[in-house]
Parts: structure tokens; sequence; C-alpha cells
């Protein structure tokens, strides 16, 4: 495995909340152009496991490794390549979604693109809420501002917990679409999602956590 | 030996109430934690074999 | 590794059923010997009377509150680097009785300060390090007894204990400088003149029947606790068939 | 990394121009909490000089815990503490920045109202300079060790509480050495001796604080 592939592989992973164990002896491997959907019930493990491959959590047994190398040791290199969204938007609700994306590009360590970063808003159907604090956006429209920062940060891997909660038929559309280019670039993507979803010529691995049977979504 | 009597080993030179005081209070505390202890001990088996009797059924 | 066979919970919760024992009957004999020592061997001093027979508990007390604080940390230190469930289990074990000596050392010095010094309370360096170290103790055991996660728990707790194992010096300095700025009571029990040597082996042998206490508190303490994280395998329920 | 330390600076310090009532909030308290001893130990300006210096070191202690709790809980509760800690910078320089914005937030404005109270309380002019370089170099304390209480109490039931009982027997060094300069000088014994004390803790909080509040989060956001 040379170390420039792009390529998120778990090796005999193992998850404990509390003394409950959630999984164990997890392997998989996602690479580029592929998207892995995480499936599963309610308290299952899935967003565990998106923390675990975020490097969020640490793994009781078992390590992640991005471009082969395990993610702990490696860990600046893995981060700004990688991307999370999680059920919180991680969006200011004092700061308009130019202001919350400058500052998220910042903490990145990235040049502000300000051109870049208004026109993703605008496709995001966010072009009459610019200027306008995100108090007073709808739950929608905030999710929107956190998939722009999504987008602005040209990560190679997207970890998207429930990326379709509280989007709207278009929204969810749009995802859709951005997902496609996204693996059609050479992304990787790692999803959970309760929702269907199109996704016709993608690349798809499914990853059922904990032991219920989840019908096929797609 | 130090002491004549009892109630000179109890009096301790008239610094009873503090020698005494020190002493019980530590006494107390020791066997208060003796005795929690072997409360929690027994309360922790006996609940983890009724979540055990649950988990069977 | 030899070092993790010892640290796995398993081994480790039959071992110290088998201690237990031995360090009980080691303190009580221990306790004995020093009650023997304190009340029936050492001299009346000269200057404090009787009194000062509380030292033979105060001194003890509160070298263990300080000595028990310390091997938290240490334990704390060994989870963190090594991720040894273990250590964690042992810091636990071992804060309450910690807490509880140094309530003791607070108390004593109470009811020796009173007939010394006429006060209950003097801002005594020592008397205020102790009371500053009750309250680290009484925090970390407020942060466990908030955190619900265990693992998150053990961690917040060990990086606690840390932090204050690194401040404790700090803290004792600071004090003893504002105490002799101020002309407070600089009155120390171990530094009366006459510490004969039988006093100091009589508060070495109540420390060392301490030491064995907290050692066998400690172990049972432990062993809940591994039972408790320990619920949901085969071992633990043969053990609750054999012993309910 | 020095950029890291300064994107970070300039967004909490954003964030709390858009909230100027939090900020008040705490200026306020500062005040409040000195001007009550007055009103409780009786108005004779001697007595007053003499507890001053203690009292205006107790009352900026508190008036800063007062903020140290929200240090990370409102970006925990929206999510963007995960995106910060998940940048490519190290998560030390995160807390580094973040202790700095709370002192340059919350402590410096307690240095410009401690000389008003400390007309109040009948200190001298020099005992005032002191003082105010006392505060310098102590508050910088309370935001490094308030970051570790912060991070280890994230997201738990009565984190503000817990967080002052587990911080406030820390800052006892700082309280000692930072009253006692001022005394120094009152008694005429100099400052200097404290002062040194006082910025050698703040050193050592310097080069400790930040790396077990950053393990701290980690912890606390696992």
């Amino acid at each position: 495995m040379t170390s420039d592939t792009l390529l998120l592989s778990v090796h005999n992973l193992a998850c404990a909340r509390g003394e409950r164990t959630l999984f164990k002896a997890m392997n998989f491997s996602v690479g580029a152009g592929e998207l892995l959907l995480v499936q599963g019930g309610n308290g299952q493990g899935k967003t565990s496991l998106l923390r675990l491959l975020t490097g969020l959590a640490r793994p009781e047994e078992g390590e992640v490794r991005w471009r082969g190398q395990p993610i702990q040791k490696n860990r600046e290199a893995f981060h700004a390549e990688m991307i999370y969204l999680g059920h919180a938007n991680g969006v200011k609700d004092d700061l308009n979604p130019v202001e919350n994306l400058r500052f998220a590009e910042g903490l990145q360590g990235r040049a502000f693109e300000e051109e870049r970063a208004v026109a993703i808003l605008r496709r995001l159907g966010l072009s009459r809420c610019l200027d306008l604090p995100c108090r007073v956006l709808s739950f929608g429209q905030r999710r929107r501002v956190a998939l722009s920062a999504l987008l602005l940060a040209d990560a190679g891997l997207w970890i998207l917990d429930e990326p379709l909660t509280g989007l709207d038929v278009h929204a969810v559309a749009l995802m859709e679409g951005l997902i496609r280019d996204h693996l059609a670039a050479g992304g990787l993507c790692v999803a959970t999602t309760h929702q269907a979803l199109n996704l016709e010529g993608v690349k798809v691995q499914r990853l059922l956590v904990g032991n219920v049977a989840i019908p096929e979504l797609v | 030996m130090e002491w004549a009597s009892w109630s000179d080993f109890w009096s301790m030179g008239g610094y009873g109430l503090y020698v005494w005081g020190s002493y019980g209070v530590t006494a107390l505390c020791i066997l208060i934690e003796i005795l929690l202890l072997r409360r929690s001990a027994g309360d922790t088996r006996r609940r983890l074999k009724r979540m055990q009797q649950w988990e069977e059924q | 590794m030899n070092l993790y066979t010892f640290a796995s919970p398993v081994t480790f919760y039959h071992l110290a059923g088998k201690l237990i024992p031995w360090f009980t009957w080691s303190a009580i004999l221990l306790t004995v010997v020093g009650l023997y020592l304190s009340f029936f061997v050492a001299p009346t001093d000269f200057q404090q009377s009787e009194a000062y027979r509380i030292i033979f508990i105060h001194v003890p007390a509160a070298w263990m509150s300080m000595f028990i604080y310390l091997v938290m940390a240490f334990w704390g230190a060994i989870g963190l680097a090594f991720n040894t469930r273990l250590s964690f289990m042992m810091a636990r074990a071992l804060a309450p009785t910690g807490a509880i000596f140094t309530f003791i050392a607070l108390w004593t010095g109470a009811w020796w300060g009173k007939p010394m010094w006429g006060a209950w309370w003097v801002w005594d360096a020592r008397l205020t390090s102790e009371l500053i170290l009750l309250f680290l103790y009484v925090g970390i055991i407020a942060l466990w007894a908030a955190i619900d996660d265990i693992k998150r728990g053990d961690r917040a707790g060990a990086l606690l204990t840390l932090i204050g194992a690194i401040n404790i010096p700090i803290i004792y300095f600071s004090v003893k400088w504002w105490n002799t700025l101020h002309q407070g009571a600089s009155i120390s029990l171990t530094k009366a003149p006459s510490m004969a040597k039988i006093m100091l082996i009589g508060m070495l042998v109540m420390a060392i029947a301490a030491w064995f206490y907290t050692i066998a508190v400690a172990l049972v303490r432990v062993r809940g606790i591994i039972l408790e994280r320990e619920r949901q395998s085969e071992w633990v329920k043969e053990i609750l068939e054999r012993e309910t | 990394m020095h950029r890291f330390i300064l994107a970070v600076l300039r967004r909490d310090l954003t964030l709390a121009a858009r909230r100027r009532g939090d900020w008040l909030i705490a200026q306020f308290f500062f005040v409040m909490v000195a001007s009550l001893f007055p009103l409780g130990v009786g108005p004779e300006p001697e007595m007053l000089a003499r507890i001053g210096p203690g009292v205006l070191w107790v009352a900026a202690t508190l008036a800063s815990l007062l903020s140290l709790s929200r240090l990370f809980a409102d970006d925990h509760h929206d999510g963007s503490l995960e995106h910060m800690v998940l940048s490519p910078e190290p998560t030390v320089l995160l807390v580094l920045g973040k202790s700095l914005a709370h002192w340059l937030i919350y402590c410096i404005p307690l240095l410009i109202i401690a000389p008003v109270l400390g007309i109040q309380f009948n200190l001298p002019w020099d005992a005032i300079l002191v003082l105010e370089i006392s505060l310098l170099l102590g508050t910088p304390i309370l935001s490094l060790l308030g970051g570790v209480g912060a991070a280890l109490t994230l997201g738990l039931r009565g984190g503000g509480v817990l967080l002052t009982l587990l911080i406030l027997p820390l800052y006892v060094p700082a309280l000692i050495f930072g009253a006692g300069a001022v005394d120094g000088v009152m008694a005429g014994t100099g400052a200097q001796a404290h002062l040194s004390l006082l910025g050698a803790f703040m050193v050592l909080s310097l080069m400790i604080a930040p790396w077990i509040a950053a393990a701290a989060l980690r912890v606390s956001l696992e």
C-alpha cells in the first residue's frame, strides 16, 4: 500500500460505549471515488463509528488508517484532508454565513477566498441571507451554511453524519449532486443517513452497524 | 508505665477531652468508612446479580 | 507481557481477594502496637503534657493525606500514558480514603491546637495547605460524580489529579510564605524540641498501619469497581453465582 | 502556528463584540462584589485600605470564573468546537488562543476598572500601581488554569459550579502573591519578591496548563 493512494481503512476496530460493546473486529476500506453508507438502527453506533473515523474518539481496539498510516500518528496530515459534519452544524448564530465561512477557513489554516465562498453560498440557495446573522435563519438554511463550509474546504475525505436532516427536497437533490461530483472528482465519502438517496453511477459500499437489519435505502 | 490509675489515663493530664475527641473522631471516621464500604460491596453484588437475572429472562 | 497479566482485571480481582486479609490483619496488629506505644511507652511531654499524644494520629494522617494524593497522581499518569484500565480504578478507589485522612488531619489539628494555641483554627501553613488539599480531593470526587461516562471520568479525574499534584508544592510554598509575612502561628508539631525517638517510632508504626489500612480498603473498593465494569464478562457472572 | 492562534483570537473577539451583554455582566459583577465589602465591614478608610488588595483580588478571581464556564461551552453546543479540534493545527494552540482571547476580553477590562475601585478602597497611588502590575501578571493564570477547568467540565450538568470547585484551590498561589504584592508595598517591604514569584507562577502555568487543557478537551469530546 503506497502512501499516496487515497484510502481510508479500518483494521480490527472495536468500539464500546460505557461497558457495552457496540461493535468489534470491524474491517473495511474505502478508496477514491467510493461512498461508504453506514446503516443501522438508533443507538447501534453509527455516530460512534464516524467519530472514530475522524479521530475525535479513540477506538477500544484496532486502528483507523489514512493513506496506510494510523491517523493518531499522522493526525495533522489526516485532518488537513478530512472534513467532518456532525449533528451540530458548527455554525455561529451571531455571525452571518460569509463570516462563518471566513472563520471556518481561517481555523483550518487556509486562506479565505471570499468570491468563491459567496459563489458556493449562492449555489446552495443562500443568496438572500448573505448578510443576515445565522440566528434568524431556519434550521435547513443553517444546515446549508454548514454544507457550504464542506464544499469550500475542498477536502478529499468527507465524513457526514446525517447530512440530509432538515433539508427540503431541492436541497436533498442538490446534496446528491454534490456527493456525486465529489466522488467523480476522486474524493471519498463516508455518510450515515436514514433517508433514501438517489446515487446512480456511484460506487456504493454498505456497512451495517449493529444487528438490526435495515431495508435497503438506495 | 505512665498511668497510676484508669481515671488518670482517661483524664490525660487534664487534656482528656482533646485527646479522646481526636482519637474518637478518627475511630468514628474509619468505622463509618468500613461500614459504608461493606454495604456498598454487598449492594453492588446484589444489583449486578439482579441485572444478570433480567438479562437471562 | 508480564506486566499486563497483572494489569488484567480478572487476575487482579483474585489477587486482591487473597491480599485483603493480610493487609487487614497487619493493619489491626500495627494499630494495636502503635496505640500501645503512643499511650503506654511514650513519656509525658514536659511542655505539652499529655495533649501531644494527638500527634500519633495527626502526623500519620497528614502524611497519608499527601501520600495518597501522590499515589493517585501516579496511577493517573500511568493510566494516561499506557491506557491501563486498572490504574484508573486504583485512583478512584484511593480518593475517598485520602479525603478521610485529610479530614482527620484537619480535625486532630484543630483539637490539638485548641489547648496549645487557645484557638480551634489558626491559619498555620500546614493546616491551611491541608485544607486546600481537602478542597482538591472534594473537587476530584465531585468531578467523578458528575461524569457518567466511565472512560471520560477516568481520564478527566487523572488530569485534574495531575495538575493538582503539580500545584500542591507551589500552594504549600505560597501559603508558608504568606504565613511568615503575616506572623501567624508557626509552631510545628514535628519540630517540638522534645521530639524523642520513641515518639518518632510511634508515629511511624501508626503511619504504616494507616498505609496498610488504606491498601486493604482500596483493594475492597477496587474489587467492587472491577465487578461493576466487567459485569458483561463470563467470569463476573460465575463469581456472582458463587458469592450470592 | 501564530497564524492559527491569531485566527482563534480574531474569531473569539468578533463573537464577544457581537454579544456585549455577556461581557458587561462580568465587569459589573467585579464592581458589585468589590462594592459589597465596604457595606459588610464598615466604611473606615484604614480598614478598607487594609482589606482592599485582598478583596479586589478575590473579586477579580470570581469575575473571571463567571465567564470561564462558557470558554468552550458555547462552541461545544453549536458544534464548532469539534471543527476546531479537527483542524490540522495542534489542540494546544487552540486552547492557548482561546485562553488568550478570554484574558483579553474579560481580564483586561478588570485592569481598567481596578484603579477606580482602588480609590474607593482608599489605596495609595503606589499601591494602585502595584495592584495593576500584579493583575497584569496574575490574571493570565486565571485564564490558563481556568481553561483546564472549563475543558474538564465541558457539557456537564452544573458545570459552572463544579468548575469553581475544581479551579479555585489552584488559584491560591496567584491570590497570595498578587494581593501580597500590594500589601507589601503598603507595608513598606516592597513588592518585587511577590511580583517575581507571581511572574514565575504565570510562566509555569503558561507552560503546563495548555497541554493539560488540550488533553482534557480531547477527553471531554470523546
